[in-house]
């Protein structure tokens, strides 16, 4: 060992953990984390667990929500956090059950976790249960089962897809004369993430209202693949643009789709955000965002939880309650797209225009 | 380069200034692998120009304690001197700063690359960061090529040179490096007799030039050809520092080996029987495509040792692999004919046989290259005394579960009957010494009860003590009526255990000659020719080969 | 060697063998063996310690304390109670699947990343015969997925051995791969052609009668008429896929010690060379271990889709799951052993299900389960053993004392002395042991973890 | 209806852009693969590297303000990942597999962990225009048809790339310090005696890998996406690892490894239009790759010591 002395060996020994552990120590001192510290205090103490599906905390999408309304109700209520990331798949029904064990009310995020529900709700019927998209579906079965413990919270991504579509399609038929950054090719784009049924009500919703504001637009659609890998995104939303002139681009990819919004911003035209109000991202060219609001649904069911009104027959989180929307507007969305989408809404709160889940041809 | 220019000068002019009179002297050297003392207080001491011989035995410690010199090993305690100054050799670097060149064993070349590339490596013309100058690194070497009278093509690449040649390079790579010291580590193993006696050649002409020469050696005759003084090492710790004239062969043996050494192989005449393998106008291709079997027959009878001599590359391995149906034959045929006693039984065509079928019908094959191909290092004993009959039905049920019992017996047997020295036959084979291993292999081949044993190079790296077993063993298996194919670069291994010597040169026999004949004969026919031209041609191929 | 070294076999030692020497071996063998994960997980967990206390907030009592209390929930987590026994074992199942795989590869010295694809192969065929034929009778349709499984991931690995044998295409490319298309591919059926009426991109439950029972429920129904029955079997989770895996493991076992095929297969990993001289065809052995790699992966999938809830293929289930990946940490951890894949699988399916409840119990964020894991595997990567050695001998070296000192450092210098006929005139070779064979009887992990190409260097080393 | 769209992509510079742009974001960790395992060190940690430098990249260009730094940040951190890997399989002479497992694995989880407590969980805002790596127009040749797209409208890094490809390529092939590089590679025993410093040109190989994947994640999340997303590279480290096998461990082969599997992922997202499955459409990059291996390159041959640690006169 002619090059390896011990001290030598040591020292490498402790460099490699002290990087890794450099890393973890630095990022401490920024914003420190951890909700340990709260106290609870008066009131009935609750208990309440948080499931992610494998999306994980920041997955930029309902995760991530999910967690938004949960923190809040935490300082509200004053329990301890106790959040469960779940790794796979096949994680989820023990997850729910060590949360079932501990939490008092169980939230899983995502209708993956459908039949996981379904399952630890019937064992423990004592607790309560909340799903993110979803509700109790035993194996097997396509159906929601009714259980008196589970509370399904579902959205109409639709109708939030609705009115970010009319909006682009009033900016289109204003066309190029009022807002000049357009391309004039009647031609307005969805990059999703995968085609799955979150990701396609938002679409068909978007797609379904700009062809009614105008028969004649073009919507193309593609999808990249991945719900992480950026560029993928940004790539699909620039061939959109290069390739069929589009110049409103929807992203349904969370934080993949984040991309697309700034192939968008690049390229001069309009992206449009989803989920969370992504109007931050770019001030400028992101004119709106299409809302899911899964942080107020959590918020809602943890604060009728506390007041002893949990409900297994919640309201839909649809635009009639105020479950979905749309988020900011930028500065260059004419208040006659504005007005399209709100008279849109109208009708869809009246019931009298009813927005498909499935993507139009 | 420019160092290379005065250094050697510089060093004769003040002999005796130097504290020390030695070129190189190494006090106390202790130096301990887990588990085994290599080197136990090791002395050495080389004079300022003389060629100084480094004898044992394999395992006495003579390449550790040189890679200490050289750098490559640290020791654990001792001094060294260079030049009468105490020096610290932390690495090869410090050795080729103080003027130390070494010629591995194992050559130290990179295959892919050219002549030149490999003799300029480390310290090319321009420095690490500058582009790599073909031409200057050419011209350089064929200066130096031409100083030291080593011809060489500095553009061939060293994969497509001959053993001999690659030698020659890993000399001026050491020249290069301006090395006034130089370390030769068993240098003559891979060469003819004719190569042998030219190495000697250079090596007196450096010597005479004021290079002081280390030679690593178990051969006693290259001591007492070459050198002016003799340190003999055993186990570890000195034994004898001897001066050449003084001293003869048997005394360095007795020293190397710790007993009386038996120099030949004693033997009767041997009685030919039936003939046993047959081989008729055998062609094949290597690996790199070239013919290299051209047309060989001949015969090999029942009761007889034929021996292949030859320069290694002139198609003995192929020869091999082809008779045992590891290489496929282009053209031609082999039989083997079994025998009991006179009596010539049923005849096997091999010719297209894979390894298995050709050990079925009876042949035993000792490889070449033993750790290669020939043991599983890392498996036991009692698995490697299976490979390649392990789905006799005696080994495994069915072709496929293996009958441990009947393995380990087999095991124990062989260990037994061959004295393979190891306290249990569930040890790694890799645990055992080089002798040892190569007696599994011996073993296993002789116990199989073959008609027909090929033996390539079986005594290549093993010790005395191993030798002298392997030889006796192979002239009792000749007696007991088997044929026996022994194919070896060791001339004196083929002239004392042969019957007959068939030679070879460039894939053909060239002759097949008695054991009588001379060793000046032998060499001349190795290199494809008769006197007057084989020395031109030597010079030729070392000059011309591009 | 590791395999056969961790099993005494013969009740009576062979005749050069006295008692004490092979009890002496076996010992250092199980000790080394065992010495070195054990010493690796310590090292990892110890180093886990310090992040925790690094990310905890408060006095550095009140970190120790948050460290040591996570510890004590990702413990209890995994092993604490028999509902989260269960839970772990079956996280253990595809790990003991998946890393039977890659140590069956790395036998022949192929390094399968892809048995995440040959596990996804499995499920996804096995689910589409499920779904085909779904009225058939458990008795028959129950062993057909299986089996189609089986052969689905069979034939994953075995086109990576065939594209090795006659293409010469490097495995690590090829399963790589091979990986993301069947990832994809399942994504399309889940998608499309298997899709669930009226749900979202997954396959309908697989039908009930190739459900694979519970352990709990099994054992209610056969040996619980005779002893104390579980109450409440539905709480434990785990089926009898992990009775599977516990047969593979000894299947495993039985293949690679105990049949020419795996004796052959340890020839062509260990040395190809010698493999052509005994006349075993290297590539027929590639394409046959790969394939059973990839069966014995398949069959992972296979068994969790069988024997889980929901009993369903999900989409991007495979692409996200990294069973595939911590099997190559389990079967090197177990160093190719069954024995040793068995406690891996255990570790890591521990650690995953235990994260979760540290994660829940502690507040410690789920991706520090990850880097603790990440320092687990260097710990396991990097051979420490040897360098404490090397440590011992620098110290006692000052003594001048060679002997001595190779005795400590090696440990088995006491074997010169062992043979019966030791005390003979020491003829040829008195040498028993080459010292590259003391180092690697001394560290047997080393002995482990070389390739070939370390090997021809070693000899290249020439003699010392 | 498939060939028509199909001839029209394929004709569009836009998917040539795209696919030499994702072309450029392998190439840069596979130079590092091909520089590290030409140096006998394997590396399969360049996804973990390559992640690191997503994340350092964005979060100190936030709090510096500055690209530059930010980019050098990435470029260090990826360094010091790969020193790691070096300290672990050179010195420590670790499994240099398990290691590279174990730095993705430890990257994947570090970027996430300090992304949430960054954050919160809301996610890195895109970054504005100034804080990013800028698209270099030339000019006049950007307003070449079709060329002017494909080779003179890309992202400064991607220059940068090709510059570093061919510096690559001359430095292992045509310099002292590139013979030195692959004697070590391929035999160290005699770079050793031939007074290399075996070990030195390692580390310094493995860093340099490290700096390379470093850089290719600065370009991923301060040139193309403009911020930060958890596993962000999803797994493109491994398919430059691939591309290294594949170009015979040389950086030009590489090169065109890369650029096959980067218009194998640009064709998958435009090809949608013919109707094809998306799902399908994206296997497309590694069939192509898997094609390319069986008909065009066959064997290739890694360095001779690749992936064993190096132990100056070892006890055997």
């Amino acid at each position: 060992m002619r090059n390896g002395g011990i001290p030598a060996r040591i020292v490498a020994l402790l460099a490699l953990f002290c990087v890794l552990l450099a890393a973890c120590g630095g990022s401490n001192t920024g914003s420190s984390g951890g909700g340990s510290s709260t106290t609870p205090t008066a009131q009935t103490p609750i208990s309440v667990a948080l499931v992610t599906d494998i999306g994980g905390l920041n997955d930029r999408s309902f995760n991530h929500l999910a967690y938004v309304g949960y923190t809040k109700a935490m300082n509200e209520f004053h329990f301890t956090r106790q959040v469960i990331e779940s790794k796979n798949q096949a994680d989820y029904v023990k997850n729910l059950t060590l949360a079932a064990r501990s939490a008092d009310l169980v939230f899983a995020v995502g209708f993956l976790m459908q039949n996981a529900v379904d399952q630890v709700a019937h064992q423990f019927p004592t607790k309560k249960f909340a799903i993110i998209d979803g509700c109790a579906v035993p194996a097997g079965k396509q159906d929601c089962e009714s259980l008196p413990n589970v509370a399904p919270l579902f959205f109409k991504e639709q109708e939030a897809g609705c009115l970010v579509g009319a909006i682009a399609a009033q900016m289109e038929v204003d066309g190029k004369t009022k807002i000049s950054q357009l391309r004039g090719h009647n031609t307005i784009g969805a990059v999703g993430g995968l085609p799955i049924p979150p990701v396609t009500r938002y679409i068909a919703g978007y797609k379904f209202c700009a062809k009614k504001v105008d028969p004649s637009i073009t919507v193309v659609i593609n999808y990249s693949q991945d719900f992480a890998a950026t560029d993928k995104c940004k790539d699909a939303a620039l061939s959109q643009i290069n390739q069929h002139n589009a110049d409103i681009i929807f992203q349904v990819a969370g934080g993949c789709g984040v991309g697309a919004l700034d192939a968008a911003d690049q390229a001069g035209v309009f992206g449009i955000g989803v989920d969370a109000d992504q109007n931050y991202l770019h001030p400028k060219s992101v004119i709106t965002s299409a809302l899911k609001k899964v942080d107020v649904a959590v918020y809602d069911t943890i604060n009728d939880y506390a007041h002893g009104k949990f409900t297994n027959n919640p309201p839909r989180f649809d635009l009639a309650h105020d479950g979905v929307g749309y988020g900011t507007l930028s500065s260059v969305v004419p208040a006659d797209a504005k007005s399209k989408a709100d008279q849109l809404a109208d009708q869809i709160r009246a019931g009298t225009l009813v927005v498909p889940e499935n993507i139009p041809s | 380069m420019h160092e290379q220019e005065k250094t050697p000068l510089a060093q004769a002019a003040d002999p005796d200034l130097a504290a020390s009179p030695y070129a190189v002297e190494m006090r106390d050297i202790c130096k301990a692998w887990p588990g085994v003392v290599a080197n136990d207080h090791v002395n050495l001491r080389v004079r300022q120009g003389e060629i100084h011989a480094l004898v044992g035995e394999n395992g006495a410690g003579k390449t550790t304690l040189m890679n200490i010199l050289y750098g490559l090993v640290r020791p654990d305690s001792g001094e060294i001197f260079v030049n009468g100054e105490r020096v610290h050799i932390g690495g090869p670097r410090d050795a080729i700063r103080l003027h130390i060149g070494m010629v591995h064993q194992h050559f130290m070349l990179i295959p892919p690359l050219t002549v030149a590339e490999n003799i300029v490596l480390g310290q090319e013309p321009g420095g690490p960061m500058a582009a790599y100058d073909r031409r200057r690194a050419r011209e350089l070497v064929l200066q130096l090529s031409a100083r030291y009278g080593l011809p060489i093509d500095p553009d061939a690449r060293i994969e497509k040179l001959s053993v001999g040649l690659q030698q020659r390079v890993e000399i001026l790579k050491a020249l290069y490096r301006a090395a006034d010291i130089l370390i030769l580590d068993e240098p003559t193993g891979v060469l003819t007799p004719q190569e042998t006696y030219e190495l000697f050649d250079v090596l007196r002409v450096l010597s005479r030039q004021g290079k002081t020469i280390i030679f690593i050696t178990h051969k006693l005759r290259e001591v007492l050809d070459l050198t002016d003084r003799v340190t003999v090492l055993r186990r570890g710790r000195n034994v004898g520092e001897l001066v050449t004239r003084e001293t003869n062969q048997t005394e360095i043996a007795r020293l190397m080996v710790g007993r009386e050494v038996l120099l030949r192989v004693e033997k009767r005449s041997a009685r030919p029987g039936p003939v046993v393998l047959r081989v008729e106008n055998l062609h094949a291709r290597s690996d790199r495509g070239l013919e290299a079997l051209q047309g060989i027959g001949f015969e090999v009878h029942a009761g007889e040792i034929l021996g292949i001599a030859g320069v290694e590359g002139n198609g003995q391995s192929e020869l091999v692999e082809v008779l045992t149906g590891m290489r496929r034959a282009t053209a031609g045929r082999m039989t083997i004919t079994h025998t009991s006693g006179e009596q010539a039984g049923k005849t096997y065509d091999i010719t297209g046989m894979s390894p298995r079928e050709v050990r079925l019908v009876g042949v035993a094959h000792i490889p070449e290259d033993r750790r290669g191909s020939g043991l599983v290092l890392s498996d036991t004993i009692e698995n490697n005394a299976i490979l390649g009959r392990e789905r006799w039905p005696r080994f495994a049920w069915a072709r496929f579960i293996l009958r441990l019992r009947e393995i380990a017996q087999w095991a124990r047997r062989l260990v037994g009957e061959f004295d393979v020295r190891t306290p249990s036959t569930r040890l790694p084979v890799r645990a055992l010494s080089g002798g040892n291993q190569q007696k599994v292999i011996v073993a296993r081949e002789f116990a199989a009860d073959p008609q027909l044993l090929i033996a390539a190079q079986p005594t290549r790296g093993v010790d005395i003590g191993a030798i002298e077993f392997i030889h006796r063993r192979l002239v009792e298996q000749r007696d007991a009526g088997k044929a026996i194919l022994l194919v070896s670069a060791e001339l004196d291994e083929i002239r004392s255990l042969s019957d007959r010597i068939a030679v070879m040169y460039e894939g053909r026999i060239v002759d097949i000659v008695t054991p009588e004949a001379s060793e000046e004969e032998l060499g001349l026919l190795m290199t494809g020719g008769r006197p007057s031209e084989a020395s031109r041609e030597e010079q030729a191929q070392a000059t011309g080969d591009s | 060697m590791a395999l056969q070294t961790a099993q005494p076999r013969s009740p009576t030692p062979p005749a050069l063998e006295t008692r004490s020497t092979t009890l002496l071996l076996w010992l250092r063998r199980v000790g080394s063996g065992l010495g070195r994960p054990l010493l690796a997980l310590a090292l990892a967990l110890i180093a886990g310690l310090i992040v925790i206390m690094i990310t905890a907030s408060g006095s550095l009592f009140d970190r120790f304390n948050a460290a040591l209390l996570a510890y004590g929930y990702l413990f209890s987590g995994a092993f604490g109670n028999a509902a989260n026994l269960s839970f772990s074992l079956v996280n253990v199942t595809p790990l003991i699947f998946t890393g039977l795989s890659v140590a069956i590869a790395y036998r022949a010295r192929l390094f399968n990343i892809g048995a995440e694809g040959q596990f996804a192969a499995g499920a996804i065929l096995a689910a589409f015969v499920g779904m085909k034929c779904s009225t058939w009778p458990g008795w028959l349709l129950t062993p057909l997925m299986i089996v189609a499984g089986s052969l689905a991931g069979a034939l994953w690995g075995g086109i990576v051995g065939l594209l090795k044998a006659w293409r010469g295409a490097h495995e690590v490319v090829t399963t790589i791969m091979l990986n993301w298309i069947i990832f994809y591919v399942s994504d399309w059926l889940v998608s499309g052609p298997l899709q669930a009426p009226g749900q979202a991109d997954q396959t309908p439950s697989m039908p009930p009668q190739t459900n694979l029972p519970k352990l709990s429920v099994l054992y209610n129904q056969t040996l619980g008429h005779f002893l104390p029955t579980i109450s409440q079997p539905e709480q434990y989770v785990v089926d009898v896929g992990f009775l599977f895996a516990l047969v593979a493991l000894v299947a495993y076992w039985f293949l690679m010690s105990r049949t020419t095929f795996g004796y052959e297969t340890r020839v062509v990993g260990e040395n190809p060379r010698a493999a052509q001289y005994a006349g075993i065809s290297v590539k027929r052995n590639v394409v046959l271990v790969m394939a059973l790699a990839g069966l014995f992966a398949g069959l992972g999938g296979t068994l969790q889709l069988m024997g889980q809830y929901p009993y369903e293929v999900v989409g991007q289930v495979f692409r996200n799951d990294t069973t595939g990946f911590d099997a190559i940490g389990v079967a090197l951890l177990g160093r190719m052993t069954a024995i040793g894949i068995f406690l891996g699988a255990l570790l890591f399916g521990g650690m995953r299900q235990g994260g979760s409840l540290m994660q829940l119990k502690a507040n410690v964020p789920g991706d520090l389960v990850y880097i603790i894991e990440a320092l687990v595997l260097f710990s396991i990567a990097v051979r420490f053993l040897p360098v404490i050695r090397q440590a011992l001998v620098k110290r006692f070296s000052a003594a001048r004392q060679p002997t001595v000192v190779a005795a400590l450092a090696g440990g088995v210098v006491d074997l010169d002395q062992a043979p019966a006929n030791g005390a003979e005139a020491p003829t040829m070779n008195d040498q028993p042991l080459s010292e590259s064979g003391r180092a690697a009887l001394a560290d047997d992990g080393s002995g482990q973890a070389q390739t070939p190409a370390q090997e021809r260097q070693h000899q290249q080393n020439g003699e010392a | 209806m498939f060939w028509p769209i199909f001839l029209r992509v394929i004709t569009s510079g836009d998917l040539w852009q795209a696919s030499l742009q994702f072309a450029a974001l392998l190439l840069l960790p596979a130079l590092g693969g091909v520089i590290s395992e030409r140096s006998g060190v394997v590396n399969i940690a360049m996804e973990g590297m390559m992640l690191i430098g997503c994340y350092v990249g964005v979060a100190v260009t936030l709090a510096s303000h500055s690209v530059l730094v930010g980019v050098l940040a990435a470029i260090i951190a990826g360094g010091l990942l790969a020193l790691v890997h070096g300290v672990v399989s050179i010195h420590l002479k670790a499994d240099q597999i398990i290691s590279g497992i174990a730095i993705n694995v430890a990257a994947l989880g570090l970027t996430n962990y300090l992304n949430i407590v960054q954050t919160g969980g809301q996610g890195i805002p895109s970054l504005a225009f100034n804080l990013r790596l800028p698209v270099l127009s030339w000019g006049p040749l950007a307003q070449l048809p079709f060329l002017g797209q494909v080779l003179f409208q890309q992202n400064v890094v991607f220059y940068l790339a090709i510059v570093i490809l061919l510096g690559l390529q001359f430095l292992l092939f045509r310099t002292n310090l590139g013979l030195r590089i692959r004697a070590v590679g391929e035999h160290p025993q005699a770079a050793d005696t031939a007074g290399i410093p075996v070990r030195l040109i390692r580390y310094a190989c493995v860093v340099a890998s490290g700096l390379l994947s470093g850089l290719a994640g600065a370009f991923l999340a301060l040139g193309v996406a403009g911020t930060f997303n958890p596993n962000m590279t999803a797994g493109r480290g491994f398919i430059a690892l691939a591309a290294v096998v594949f170009g015979k461990y040389t950086p030009l082969g590489a090169a065109g490894a890369c650029l096959i599997f980067g218009l194998g992922l640009a064709l998958s997202v435009r090809l949608q239009d013919t109707g094809i499955d998306s799902n399908l459409l994206a296997t497309l990059p590694y069939i192509l790759t898997i094609i390319a291996l069986i008909g065009l390159v066959g064997r290739t041959v890694a360095p001779a010591a690749d992936g064993v640690p190096y132990e100056p006169g070892s006890a055997e």
